[in-house]
């Protein structure tokens, strides 16, 4: 087939990219080679747009054992166990089929982590939505969360945290971003870097299918009127096999004999094969007639293109086919040496004997096409919004509209749809800061939680980045856990636009900023770009996904009031920033303020005071302050446990409503027994912390003084109904 | 009922349930996970003639409508709106 | 007490019930769904998850299985068979136990806390707790609502085999209580020589205070004597 | 293919591959939370005429087979071996 312009076009190769194929090939492609050019070459697989920024995010730590590179990032958490993780989007093909995109998202983030030999031990993920008034909005929520619920709750494997969001700027291209989180010994830990020539390598998992085939173009394409022509691309799930797979593959790693494994995740046979050559510096020959397919009259170009799912590739030490063979058949699964690696640093496609198609890797990896984008610095508006101009409201209103608006009621509606509870290790499921898993057998725990922050980050891409990272780590210190590296998400819109490159370049610079400061590294990650529709791009979202260590583990810790007149403490500083808060937005539909300052060497303080003081038992309950700032604080932790509160009024700060919605940073809610207060502040003054003491829990009222009075039953009403009534 | 004409008591006064079925399938390339383990049970139990099971969906539908076209446009709405798929699957809609 | 955990391709709360199983001094053994023995066991317990993927109906496949007859056979010969959560549904598609568990009436899958009323507690899996005790259990299933025909429901009534019943904090068994659409709130059943109890709620996850209670403790010491 | 007889070469030649579908309805007196759910739904996007709405199961099933009786029966076997919970389903077979 002669390869016409239209080809080219439709692989979503820009000419000059073509250009430099020929160059490299010293001849022109034919289009299995132009298909896998395409699917290698392409945002998704090359990060080409990103690459540039990554580079610049923190990877290192004495806890960091794999940072950004392999299928996931590896750290150390004492003795010999190790925690791998990742997060990755999912979000175009759950736009189009929300149940079967959320589910193999699931799939695949989960493949990444026991590719390297992890048990996965919990699921979390970050949902974005459209306004709830957007027609597909519902559909998409419903669709979503069975999705995930579906596939985590069939493999077996607790989704224990995740946050949901609703926002207009996602009416047209939702987010669906999904975290694994396993565990396995420090040297029992598998890499995708190939050693040694002539080498088997084996297929192993479900058959080929003409499923997905250029998904990972369409991830990286932008949605248009046509999108919904784009619709075979998408895959179905089978977490039953996936099971299958996973304990094949976790049998299969006690033993030596995989040299090196890779999941076929994106561009599937491709990008896995290439990968796995290209980091042993090697070459690699597959025979595609020995393929496993599920169709008919596959063609080399669909057997190498296809994402059908839950399919691994693995490298073999010599001798040892026999053995791994026995362990694929016991689970029911495909296993067939497809072919073997080779000096000759080239990728040999063989179809019948017949040589189909040769590319040097490095043409396909190192040599893919890097991007220096144009980005633009964000223009930060200078325009001040003053409570004084805007129309009388009252705090108890202001509050009961909080709680009760999508994105801040309560989730129940959706945690309850995922198994929270198997593998018997959750310790504190979603509902708290972080969720709580406990390694099996032992007495520490690892802290899981994920955060984003569309709006600051829209409004102050540097602070945004700066922020989620802080309170992504303030959420993992509210359960007492000693936060030690992230994974993040970066969903972004087209990186053609200068202004989206600009937010992506400045999200990046923040994040970098608190992570090294916080000695919070990234290990790995995922960009997604292309978000939108129409040449109307999503606010910039990355998402943070953080791991912490609770090393001797007693009793979780959370914010739930546990009981009656408790101190109740704030720790840090209130200075009312509502320009860009919960009240803004929910109350007055204001969401274009500047958020709120990060100050990181408050952050870090205040912080390690606060674990400092759980460690030392001296605390009953523990929140992050976040957004709604104190008083929707104040009131989750008393929804949980109908236990009141009797708040003092504010004396210095004039404005009541700056002091109870302000969302200042680097702030907790601390419930203290009364006799355990002289030792907290004794280490909040020794930490130079700063911190309030402003009234107590008391029975059933929610109530600050002369101000208002309501039951927590009432608030618990408001925060449970919009998901059943939806 | 006000409106009942002379021509065509009938066709009004019966109570016009019409019933329809749908029948809803993957469509062609589509990995059909459940059809394959039930496939390979069954060939396990000893059918070794079996091929291929496909599995899908069914409904049955009743309508009080009085126009039997009416009602199927109505059915195809339906099968467009919810209970089909049609990025993975397609339908077929019969009177019964 | 010799124990047996049957493993389905699919079953996930397998490792779950063999530490809980362990934790209360059984000597627990893992069984293989291909094998064509099971090993001389006092108990067996068909564990949750999801058996060959639920596909088709929950249970249906794993009711086919080669070692699903050494299960009948031992059963039919007076041996203690525990059928939890998809165990359960194995065991209605086996015949074992009447009645099927359908669709959550709300159409979702469904994990939380729940309470149940111990109805019987004159049963081997039972006689440890009180009568019409309230247990706080987890349930987490898709297809959790009991149904059966009229005679076994009169049956399950007259002679007792209603196991436990879900109920609210105070054992107020009332359809506002009813989780998934079951049958008058029924969560677990009896056969009719009380040999086998097949309930939706997972007792294996209520053995460690850490992370949850121990309501579930005395169903295990119920059988350990 | 040595055993073709002249009485019927064709019928042996052709590849003999049969289908036949199968759909699978709840009983009548056996609630189908589906179906009311489905029901609802569609109801509430404004779909007054719809009476009722119950949910099944449908099958597509290739036999390599050369009598067609016998591949029927086949069919039937599958149905009460596996396919269909007799207890609460019912099933139909038809060749297609
Ligand atoms: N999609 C989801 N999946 C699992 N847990 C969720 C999901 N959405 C929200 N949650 C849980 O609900 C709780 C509240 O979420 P959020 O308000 O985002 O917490 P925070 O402000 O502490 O980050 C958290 O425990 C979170 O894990
Ligand atoms: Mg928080």
């Amino acid at each position: 087939m002669k390869i016409t312009q239209k080809i080219i076009d439709k692989h979503g190769l820009k000419s000059e990219e073509y250009t430099n194929i020929k160059k490299i090939l010293k001849r022109e492609p034919n289009l299995l080679e132009l298909g896998i050019f395409s699917a290698m070459w392409n945002e998704h697989c090359s990060y080409k747009s990103s690459r540039k920024h990554l580079k610049k995010l923190p990877t290192k730590g004495k806890q960091v054992i794999q940072g950004p590179g392999e299928n996931a990032g590896v750290i150390d958490i004492g003795d010999d166990d190790a925690i791998i993780f990742k997060i990755e989007s999912h979000n175009h093909p759950s736009y189009i089929e929300p149940y079967q995109g959320a589910a193999t998202g699931v799939g695949g983030i989960l493949r990444d982590v026991f590719t390297m030999g992890a048990r996965p031990i919990a699921l979390l993920n970050s949902i974005h939505f459209g306004s709830p008034n957007h027609f597909k909005t519902k559909s998409l929520l419903n669709g979503v969360v069975s999705g995930i619920g579906g596939y985590g709750n069939c493999i077996g494997i607790p989704t224990v945290a995740g946050e949901t969001k609703f926002n207009d700027t996602y009416n047209e291209n939702i987010l669906v971003n999904a975290m694994a989180v396993g565990h396995a010994k420090k040297n029992k830990i598998f890499y995708s870097k190939a050693k040694g020539n002539n080498k088997s390598v084996v297929y192993v998992g479900s058959k080929t299918g003409r499923d997905g085939i250029h998904g990972a173009s369409m991830a990286s394409a932008e949605f248009d009127e046509n999108s919904e022509d784009k619709k075979p691309t998408v895959q179905v799930g089978d977490p039953f096999t996936e099971k299958l797979l996973m304990e094949a593959c976790l049998e299969l790693m006690k033993d030596n004999s995989i040299i090196s494994i890779q999941d076929m995740g994106a561009a599937g046979l491709t990008s896995s094969s290439v990968e796995m050559a290209s980091k042993g510096d090697l070459g690699i020959e597959l025979n595609l007639e020995k393929v496993p397919c599920r169709e008919e009259n596959m063609t080399p170009y669909e057997m190498m293109l296809s994402e059908s799912q839950e399919r691994m590739l693995i490298i073999l030490e010599d001798g040892k086919e026999k053995y791994a063979k026995s362990i694929f058949e016991k689970w029911d699964l495909d296993f067939v040496v497809i072919g073997k690696t080779t000096n000759t640093n080239k990728l040999t496609l063989k179809f019948n004997s017949e040589t189909v198609g040769e590319i040097p890797i490095d043409a396909l990896a190192s040599k893919a096409p890097i991007y220096d984008r144009k980005w633009n610095k964000k223009k930060i508006s200078n325009k001040r919004i003053k409570i004084k101009n805007l129309k009388k409201i009252k705090i108890l209103d202001s509050l009961i509209k909080i709680l009760s608006s999508p994105n801040h009621s309560n989730k129940k509606w959706i945690t309850n749809q995922f198994d929270q509870m198997v593998m018997c290790d959750t310790v504190q499921k979603s509902g708290s800061d972080a969720a709580i898993i406990r390694i099996h057998g032992r007495e520490k725990a690892i802290a899981v939680a994920v955060d984003s922050s569309a709006n600051y980050c829209k409004s102050h891409p540097i602070t945004g980045g700066k922020q989620i990272v802080c309170e992504n780590w303030r959420n993992l210190i509210s359960v007492g856990a000693k936060p030690l590296a992230i994974t993040n998400c970066l969903n972004f819109g087209n990186p053609e636009n200068p202004e989206i490159m600009g937010e992506f370049a400045e999200c990046l610079m923040g994040i970098k900023e608190s992570c090294e400061y916080l000695d919070y590294p990234v290990v790995s990650g995922n960009v997604s770009f292309y978000n939108g529709t129409n040449k109307k791009n999503i606010s910039p979202t990355p998402v943070i996904g953080g791991v912490g260590l609770i090393r001797q583990f007693k009793k979780p810790m959370n914010h739930h009031f546990k009981k009656e007149n408790s101190i109740i403490i704030t720790v840090g500083k209130t200075f009312g920033h509502l320009e860009q808060s919960a009240l803004y937005e929910e109350v007055y539909s204001i969401s274009d303020g500047r958020p709120p300052e990060v100050n990181l060497i408050n952050e870090k303080n205040n912080g390690e005071a606060v674990l400092n003081i759980i460690n030392s038992e001296l605390v009953n309950s523990v929140h992050d302050i976040s957004s709604g700032g104190i008083l929707v604080a104040l009131a989750e932790m008393s929804m949980e446990s109908n236990i009141g509160v009797l708040i003092n009024k504010p004396k210095k700060l004039t404005n009541q409503f700056e002091y109870f919605f302000g969302e200042d940073q680097s702030r907790y809610v601390l419930e203290v027994d009364q006799n355990n207060l002289k030792n907290v502040e004794k280490i909040l003054k020794e930490s130079n912390v700063f911190y309030e003491n402003i009234g107590a829990t008391q029975k059933t009222f929610f109530e600050i003084k002369k101000e208002i009075k309501i039951s927590v039953k009432e608030l618990y009403k408001a925060n449970n109904q919009w998901y059943t009534n939806y | 009922m006000k409106l009942i004409s002379e021509k065509q008591p009938l066709l009004i006064l019966r109570k016009n349930k019409l019933k329809f079925s749908v029948t809803i399938t993957l469509k062609k390339d589509v990995l059909d996970p459940q059809g394959k383990v039930v496939q390979n049970t069954l060939q396990n139990l000893g059918m070794d003639n079996l091929k291929n099971i496909r599995q899908g969906k069914y409904f049955e539908i009743d309508l009080d409508d009085n126009d039997q076209n009416e009602a199927k446009k109505k059915v195809d709405d339906m099968c467009k709106k919810l209970l089909a798929n049609l990025i993975i699957e397609d339908y077929k809609v019969e009177k019964i | 007490m010799k124990s047996s955990v049957i493993v389905f391709p699919g079953s996930n709360c397998d490792r779950d019930i063999s530490v809980a199983l362990e934790k209360m001094q059984f000597k627990n053994q893992m069984v293989w769904h291909k094998e064509s023995k099971l090993p001389k066991s006092d108990l067996i317990v068909v564990p949750g998850g999801f058996s060959y993927g639920d596909y088709l109906r929950s249970g249906a496949i794993a009711g086919k299985s080669i070692i699903i007859n050494e299960v009948i056979k031992a059963a039919n010969d007076g041996c203690l068979v525990l059928g939890i959560c998809n165990g359960f549904q194995i065991l209605t598609e086996t015949g074992l136990l009447k009645g099927v568990l359908l669709r959550n009436e709300n159409l979702k899958f469904i994990n939380k806390d729940i309470n149940i009323k111990v109805m019987n507690n004159e049963t081997n899996f039972s006689k440890k707790y009180k009568k019409n005790e309230i247990l706080k259990i987890n349930i987490a299933h898709n297809e959790g609502n009991y149904f059966t025909n009229k005679e076994h429901l009169n049956e399950l009534n007259e002679k007792n085999l209603i196991a436990f019943k879900y109920c609210n904090d105070e054992g107020d068994v009332n359809e506002k209580y009813n989780p998934n659409g079951s049958l008058e709130n029924i969560a677990g059943i009896y056969n009719s020589k009380k040999n086998i109890l097949g309930m939706m709620p997972h007792p294996e996850r209520m053995v460690d205070k850490l992370i949850s209670n121990t309501d579930g403790v005395n169903l295990f010491s119920s059988l350990l004597n």
